[in-house]
């Protein structure tokens, strides 16, 4: 199965440009399914970002972050084919991790 | 309604000074002569005209993006959406699919003309052996059907992400809808355009009081789509639903909203009016999947 | 147009009649049985016509749930309720064979 | 939020839910980099400070905006025009909300989002290590109409802006 996580990272001068768009439901625990039950709280608690070993970037989320989140930023450093790692924990301790190659 | 009527007789340069004088005479009255004589060309070339002089500042293709074409803020917020669009994954999961054999080693490539790429812009089509409109949606029902294996539900994930990935390989080729020479096909484009113009539901509105009187208006949050270029952007991606839809998913709960009870997908209604929501936006481009509010 | 409004106004006459009726003596299970085969005749007509309504399905279930409960006066009631919703519909389905024509962009 | 069609909006949640097979990589996810030299020389209030590694949970389960800042941060934060928030006047859906942040303050080393009237109001926090840009976009569930707040801790300070977002469900009533 294809990794959860789509990542479009180019590097252009000395910054490189990150976004991400992550396949998760974020279900927050105020939302009833079609039998009337709560759906329990299901999010990503955590998300990193780590380049040339050092994180670059780390995201706390709460019930609030949209489902399939998507967060954008930039850092001074990284070149192009350098490998960018993120992975994710979330609050029922599923995760996922991935290296993406910077354009 | 009435001065909007004359004016197009006018127009039509093929009709003599006197006949137009005669018809003008007839619009104080239903114009149920008009009405019965299905024009399907005419129709069409009416229907860009009205969209086009209400929003004269709009390109024609820039009515594929529907709300967004409207309203200043919401064009914003698609813009950083398109950045990395909600649809990706059923955009992936629809390639995956869409290869995928079947048990009997057949694919779906094996039921579309090539191969299933870049075809979207010709469905539906009207099919002369069945004498009924074969939408894209029904057409990937039948050739699971045909291979052995089980229908998708119209109105969830498979099928969407099916109908996604097959627009994409069609975005930017114009809607090529064709009606061909056989009296049923034009029932049938009749019978859609009948469907959009004819209120029902407890709210008592038809697809026009929204689609075609007051596109660009809200109703709550949302901002109305006009009606040309309706079907471009399908499947859409929709915020309200957190999840992908298929054109039988808007037609079913557009019914529900304003309180009539939806038929089944796919039933000939919807298959007619898909057919008559297409034909009257050949021309523009295909630019599905889409993310709608 | 002039169409439009004489049958937006008969409609409306057709809703209020219901409200009327519903205030009669209390009602027995006969008469919520009679009420209720009317309301599921008239919603079936209204369904051949391909125009059902969701708020008649709405009112014959909570007819029946009140019936299930044994309160007949709330069953008859929201039955003749569900009938004139059928009734409704069935005028809309009618009525638009026509009046769809004068929204038409030509 | 109740969409038009209220049971239709539950039906979408869909039964496979999240699908994706689990990769159960447990490393550390605690960001192993110190935090920038700049901020260790202001006496790092320890507890409150959003640059250490855990994950700020009272911070998240406070209610309002001011007690989830005071949680997370351990002081008030006052508003600056070198705060730039950007999110929309009327959401387009309070189920996506695209809401970003910018500010030319220097030494930035954490960055918030609040939504006022959201059941708990932190939506998202952000620790941004030295040479990171201090700018994030993100897209945010809004309950109804509120306040959005961006924070931003920059040399020890915290600095906010405010911007109000209308939500409403969209479509007729169904």
């Amino acid at each position: 199965m294809a990794s959860t996580i789509r990542v479009r990272a180019t590097a252009s001068g000395e910054t490189t440009e990150v976004q991400a768009l992550i396949q998760h439901p974020m279900d927050s625990g105020f939302v009833k399914d079609a039998k009337g039950e709560i759906i329990p709280p299901h999010f990503i608690r955590e998300l990193t970002f780590e380049y040339d070993g050092k994180s670059v970037f780390v995201a706390d989320w709460g019930a609030a972050v949209s489902k399939d989140p998507y967060v954008k930023f930039s850092f001074k450093g990284g070149k192009k084919g350098e490998d960018l790692k993120i992975s994710w924990v979330d609050n029922q301790g599923q995760s996922d991790t991935t290296t993406a190659k910077i354009q | 309604m009435n001065v909007r009527s004359a004016i197009h007789v006018a127009s039509a340069a093929v009709f003599s000074a006197t006949l137009a004088l005669a018809t003008l005479a007839l619009t104080a009255t239903p114009p149920a002569t008009a009405a019965d004589t299905i024009d399907p060309v005419a129709d069409a070339k009416a229907f860009q005209k009205y969209f086009t002089t209400k929003f004269p500042k709009l390109k024609l293709e820039d009515f594929v993006n529907g709300p967004y074409s409207m309203d200043e803020g919401m064009h914003r917020q698609w813009e950083e959406k398109e950045q990395f669009p909600p649809y990706e994954f059923s955009l992936d999961m629809g390639k995956e699919l869409f290869a995928k054999p079947f048990k009997n080693g057949k694919s779906f490539a094996d039921c579309f003309a090539n191969g299933g790429i870049g075809i979207r812009q010709n469905y539906p089509y009207f099919d002369e052996k069945e004498g009924k409109v074969v939408t894209l949606e029904l057409a990937l029902n039948r050739c699971r059907e045909a291979n052995g294996e089980a229908p998708f539900s119209y109105v969830k994930d498979e099928m969407a992400a099916l109908t996604a990935y097959m627009a994409f390989t069609s975005r930017g080729k114009p809607f090529d809808i064709k009606i061909p020479n056989d009296p049923r096909a034009l029932a049938a484009y009749q019978n859609g355009k009948q469907y959009f113009y004819t209120r029902r539901g407890q709210l008592n509105f038809s697809c026009a009081t929204c689609h075609v009187q007051s596109p660009g208006e809200r109703i709550r949050a949302e901002v109305l789509a006009p009606a040309l270029g309706l079907l471009n952007a399908m499947p859409i991606y929709r915020s309200e639903w957190s999840g992908m839809g298929t054109i039988s998913r808007r037609f079913t709960t557009c019914n529900s909203q304003i309180r009539g009870v939806p038929l089944e997908p796919q039933a000939d209604e919807y298959r007619d009016l898909e057919y008559y929501l297409s034909y009257v936006s050949n021309g523009l481009p295909i630019s599905g999947p889409g993310a709608r509010p | 147009m002039s169409g439009i409004r004489t049958s937006i106004l008969s409609l409306a006459a057709l809703l209020q009649m219901a409200g009327a009726t519903s205030v009669l003596a209390a009602s027995s299970e006969a008469d919520f049985k009679a009420a209720f085969a009317a309301a599921e005749a008239a919603n079936k007509e209204a369904g051949a016509l391909r125009n059902q309504w969701t708020v008649t399905a709405a009112a014959l279930a909570g007819a029946k749930k009140a019936a299930e409960k044994g309160d007949f006066d709330l069953a008859t009631a929201q039955s003749k309720e569900a009938e004139a919703l059928a009734k409704a519909s069935i005028y809309q389905a009618t009525s638009e064979k026509q009046a769809w024509k004068a929204l038409e962009i030509r | 939020m109740m969409a038009c069609a209220p049971l239709e909006i539950l039906m979408t949640i869909t039964d496979n839910g999240f699908s994706a097979t689990r990769r159960l990589i447990l490393q550390g996810v605690a960001a192993v980099a110190l935090v920038g030299p700049g901020n260790l020389g202001f006496g790092l209030a320890p507890a409150f400070a959003a640059a250490n590694d855990k994950y700020p949970e009272d911070a998240f389960k406070a209610k309002g905006d001011a007690d989830a800042i005071k949680a997370l941060y351990g002081k008030a934060a006052e508003p600056s025009d070198k705060v730039k928030l950007d999110a929309p006047e009327i959401a387009e859906n309070g189920a996506v909300v695209p809401i970003s942040v910018s500010t030319t303050l220097a030494d930035v080393t954490s960055i918030s989002f609040l939504v006022s009237e959201n059941p708990n109001a932190l939506a998202a926090s952000y620790r941004i290590p030295a040479g990171t840009m201090p700018s994030v976009a993100n897209r945010l569930k809004m309950a109804k109409t509120s306040n959005v707040i961006a924070i931003v801790e920059a040399g020890g300070k915290l600095y906010s802006a405010t911007k109000e977002v209308k939500v409403t469900v969209g479509g007729c009533g169904g």
